[in-house]
């Protein structure tokens, strides 16, 4: 990592999940967090840590045991016209707020044809790999993308956590801000104090490359960077992007890639049928054709419950596969 | 609170007669004639609607004959700022707040835009049952922590009590003391259900209990009464009421008892389910004779007078129809405007696709 | 349609629905259904009636309004041993029961390891295209099938409709049946009554043809095979194949589809984006890129809230677009 | 129905003497002993758990110190065939019920082979907080339907009430009267959230009046309580207690009031949000010296008995965890084999792939 400058700090991703509340709470008096065990314990992962100090039981707000409850009570704060920012615990126990989510965030706006609005932000740690229990390593964006109206975030730095989460805070949309928990603590980054924005709908290019594209998000950003740096050593040129939006998916960086390289290989830990890789390929094939030099290989979960944690390793991609599936793509 | 029904709160009894003991809320002439004439509306209205629907000329609707007073007395109950949370059948509390009865029409003609409601505090249209009580909870919790001041009022039937929504939005209003008013149109049956199929609890109202605050079990057919439940209900949420003297704001849950004299929607068919004896029943307390022999009793409205408002009652709902059958229909490019505060890419380019689409086809192809 | 033989009924859809339910019901007695208005009322588009009058009280029951509590009693009576088939009204309310179908029924087969299963039908009126209320149109098939655990049907025709019924009925997983509530009344067909299934899992080729593969299932079948009409007589000659499982999907029957025609055209009413259009394309270019000759083209609804009925017939694919996309991808 | 916590049942004071007024259940020795060697095989067993996280041995884990009484007694009540859905913390109810230590340890080990129970009516464990209300209530129902006779108990803790789930589980057991029993362990605490900020309602148990059935608050760390109140709720849950006299079954919900003496799970840290004197104040109501308080003083058992006891646990719990740590570790292809009866031809291939790398790279390179 770099080394810290005089405006930055060094953090953690769940550091500066932390740290992008702080500063847009500080911001704007109307955002404010609310969810199960938010306030006096700073969250079960330490992301809201300090703010119920800082900014007081009004604007971190300890809740009932109750998702839909949750969500449902912030879009009519944001209809009100504050900004709350809804933690759900473990997105797995986002499912009973799933009609709240659909049927009202995401259609608020439409159905009042713009007299209404929500403003909100679904926060959840989500993902798997740190030996949870049951349930509580979902990862199941590709529900969210499918629905209009909403956006859908997944960060994979500490600087982009803070950057994306801000803009998400201040986005006039529902945003779906799912944070890879494998990577909370992983490792750190450098944090500009100052509160600022990375746009929503951009995806990042996290390596250049030439000869295959590898589109992946999260916490597979980093599998897919070591894999990347693997087969470089056999003369394998990777191109590594990471989406960082899902909903509105960057399809412009997207296709940019898939043309440079013609080749490409989607890593994701939800599972594979029905998950987001469908979505990339047939983007893909329906605007890139034309460059098309192999079948786009699908890294992914298995069709399975996500399994308890004696398998997850066995479950999530990891280096190896995604190694394997370049190798083959490029090979093809 | 009150877990017999035998407590509900009535002031007019079936006749029109202030029941004894009961005190007549202080409304003046011209507010009585004009929750008179608001329920003749919106019956007047309701048959209207049904006709429209019969004939074509609007999809499914809702019938709301046998609810105005729980809807009406409830909604002139509010102050300016107040808001309301409607279920689907409001029609008459959503004109009370400012909706245009043409809007209510344009939006059952399955046009979005009946539900663009600017400037008013009226919330769109819940069809997912229960739903909006969270959406009101929030509201009135933000309004709370705002110091905004108004009171929210929240409208669902008795089906909608055995929602989960319904639990979690009146106990987060228990937890957190938010000004909101539960008002449960109990309309005695969901579609085809009967309310004791619904829940083994002796009353609606009596579930309050299990959240922390009080329930009040109302006759929904007495406008008076609504009313004053209602304002009784608004003066405790804003902390001006009974609680209020601690300057604790407490939330109410309101059953008003009454009952659906037509069907679900104009899809349902209420024979198969319920005996005609029973709407008989019920009809006897229709509200709208009972509120009228009241205002005659008092020399408030005579034949003349009641004339007159049958008059501008069916000229108003014949002008609502006009207007919303002449509102030019939506475009078909409507669909991608307020998906998002700004339309993405992909929509721009579906938006095209489409324009393209009815370029090159033209309606008459597309929608044969 | 063919004459009725002495052992048939010309039956509508939702007839073949009725009927299904009840020949099961008469089958084995464990079988039992129940949800908002299925009783007395026989179901707001009548596909339980009669059935309390047959069955009685306890095997066809009104239930309070409650999705979560009556999928998640169906849970428990199917974990006891009984069969339940409940409705949900609309498949737009389904999400209500989101949790209690994801995080349960598909699961507790594997989180027992057996021990419990959830031989469960989950039935719903789905899609669009009748004038309906908000949230009475909704195709969201796709959020059910990268559920592993859960099977989804999608019938097209009264004898499918009879069929796929009861094999779900007497599938040992739970399942979630969709009937397209379009042609409920659409069309009639000849249904024995005998009790038959029709095998999950299969996809049905209901034209045959040499250009181009059009996928579909449930209410676009029709237009899709009244534009493939159109386009024989431009001497284009479309398979088209109705998928009916959505999962587990028939991907033997896609694939073969597709090696034959090399081109393929899919036809959803769910939204584009997430859609499983992108899943049967993935799975296409994976196993059969050396055959494919076009873009795949996807035919579906818009990325919006499905917009009330003023504007449904522009947000639903029909003859035209699906013509104007196999004319394209023909002409590739 | 008692609305009043000072209405709690009771038998046993905290010195674990019988309280004025109380009848002592009719239990014989050996069952009395048995349910107090439960409770301490429980504490042991706890206490070992949480060691093994420490140590890395198992992954997280939540304690149940200090609700051993509400759990081991309860489940004593049960018939062999009754069934009982426990939450992620009962442990000790499962136990009672017939599974083994080794099978927990190994659930939380992260090990699904844990849930496999053969032969008995215990669900896996719900970590989804109330969604095993609902199962209950519909297993029950079907039990009901199908003539089976058997209750069916239901345990969630405090914050489980609050969700949508309980109410609308509740809710059906109470139209359709089906034999459960729900038991809510409200040990004061959802992880952080104190039972005051879950809901305003005066108790829990007055809950049931929403759902017209009957609420009992119960000291859930007195077991001779629990004993007789669960013992009760089974005889009207089956039609042959209190309410049987009109062969009417019906649901109740206890209301166990106790405390977690330790964190919610190892992942928490309690000292965050609570104070070291409650826990203390706590920890006088401790069920377990009360319990042998009790047995001693009646003669039943001594310090020898009780030493015995205590070896007995120690080489139980010891046997469990070698008999966990012993188990082959589930392979890999096991995730494939329960997603359906039968394995789909797309999840066949998944797990050709997957044995496929395992071979080409092995464990080391995989799982580094
Ligand atoms: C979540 C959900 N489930 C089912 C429906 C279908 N539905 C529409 S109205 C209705 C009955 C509602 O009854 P009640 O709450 O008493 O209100 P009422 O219609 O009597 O005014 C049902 C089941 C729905 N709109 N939303
Ligand atoms: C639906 C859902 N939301 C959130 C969680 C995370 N969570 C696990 S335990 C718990 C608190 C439960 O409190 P309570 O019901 O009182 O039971 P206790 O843990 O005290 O036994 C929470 C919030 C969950 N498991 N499920
Ligand atoms: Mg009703
Ligand atoms: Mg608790």
């Amino acid at each position: 990592m770099s080394t810290q400058k005089p405006d930055t700090q060094n953090l953690t991703l769940v550091q500066a999940v932390r740290d992008g509340l702080k500063s847009e709470m500080h911001r704007d008096e109307d955002v404010l967090v609310l969810g199960e065990d938010v306030g006096k314990n700073g969250g079960v992962f330490r992301a809201t840590e300090g703010l119920y100090e800082e900014f007081g039981e009004d604007r971190v707000i300890d809740t009932p045991l109750a998702e839909s409850g949750i969500v449902g009570t912030s879009i009519g704060m944001a209809a009100y016209g504050l900004r709350p920012v809804p933690e759900i615990q473990f997105s797995g126990f986002m499912y009973p707020a799933f009609d709240q989510i659909v049927s009202h965030a995401a259609r608020l706006r439409n159905r009042s044809r713009g007299r209404f609005s929500c403003p909100m932000v679904v926060r959840a740690p989500y993902g798997g790999g740190i030996r949870a229990p049951e349930h509580h390593s979902e990862s199941k964006e590709a529900i969210y993308v499918h629905e209009a109206g909403l956006k859908v975030v997944v960060p994979s730095t500490p600087y982009d956590t803070k950057g994306l989460l801000a803009a998400s805070i201040r986005d006039p949309d529902p945003v779906i801000f799912l944070e890879p928990k494998l990577i909370y603590r992983a490792f750190r980054g450098d944090v500009p104090e100052e509160p600022y924005t990375v746009e929503l709908g951009e995806a990042a290019v996290r390596r250049e490359g030439a000869d295959v594209s590898v589109f992946t998000w999260g916490a597979m950003t980093r599998p897919t960077l070591s894999a990347a740096e693997s087969v470089a050593d056999d003369g394998i040129d990777c191109e590594v992007v990471d989406m960082r939006t899902l909903s509105p998916m960057d399809t412009d960086t997207l296709l940019a890639s898939f043309e440079k390289t013609g080749r490409a290989v989607v890593v994701h830990e939800a599972p594979k049928t029905g998950g987001l890789a469908g979505e990339i390929t047939a983007t893909i094939q329906e605007e890139a054709l034309y460059y098309q030099e192999a079948p786009i290989e699908r890294v992914t979960g298995f069709d399975v419950p996500y399994p308890l944690y004696a398998l997850e390793d066995y479950y999530m991609p990891e280096d190896t596969r995604i190694e394997e599936a370049i190798r083959e793509t490029v090979a093809f | 609170m009150s877990a017999d029904p035998g407590d509900r709160v009535r002031i007019l009894d079936e006749d029109g007669t202030v029941v004894d003991g009961a005190t007549v809320p202080d409304l003046d002439e011209e507010t009585l004639v004009e929750m008179y004439r608001t329920m003749r509306l919106a019956r007047h209205f309701d048959e209207r609607a049904v006709s429209l629907q019969r004939q074509g000329r609007m999809g499914t609707y809702p019938p709301l004959a046998g609810q105005e007073a729980a809807q009406v007395a409830s909604a002139m109950a509010l102050s300016p700022d107040d808001w309301i949370f409607p279920s689907y059948r409001e029609h008459a509390a959503s004109y009370v707040r400012g909706v245009g009865l043409d809007r209510t029409l344009r939006y059952w003609m399955g046009d979005e835009r009946g539900n663009e409601l600017t400037g008013l505090n009226v919330f769109p249209v819940a069809v997912p049952i229960a739903t909006q009580v969270l959406h009101a909870t929030g509201a009135a919790w933000a309004s709370k922590l705002s110091g905004g001041g108004e009171a929210f009022v929240c409208y669902f039937g008795d089906g909608a009590t055995s929602e989960g929504d319904f639990h979690e939005g009146l106990n987060f209003a228990g937890v957190f003391d938010v000004p909101a008013v539960f008002f449960c149109n109990n309309n005695q049956w969901a579609i085809s259900v009967p309310r004791e199929r619904q829940t083994a609890s002796e009353t609606l109202a009596g579930k309050a209990e299990a959240y922390g605050f009080e329930g009040v079990v109302v006759d929904g057919m007495d406008p008076l009464a609504v009313y004053q439940a209602t304002s009784d209900a608004i003066a405790d949420a804003t902390g001006e009421g009974r609680n209020g003297e601690d300057g604790r704001a407490r939330p109410t849950l309101i059953e008003a008892v009454q009952y659906r004299f037509g069907a679900h929607t104009t899809a349902d068919d209420p024979s198969v389910y319920r005996d005609d004896a029973e709407v008989e029943r019920w009809k006897r307390k229709d509200p709208i004779p009972r509120l009228e022999a009241f205002l005659r009793g008092r020399g408030i409205v005579d034949d003349e007078r009641v004339a007159a408002i049958e008059e501008s009652v069916r000229a108003e709902v014949a002008d609502a129809i006009e207007a919303a059958e002449g509102t030019e229909r939506p475009k078909p490019g409507d669909m991608f405007d307020h998906v998002y505060a700004e339309r993405t890419d992909r929509l721009a380019e579906q938006a095209a696709d489409l324009e393209g689409l009815c370029e090159r086809h033209g309606d008459e192809e597309l929608l044969e």
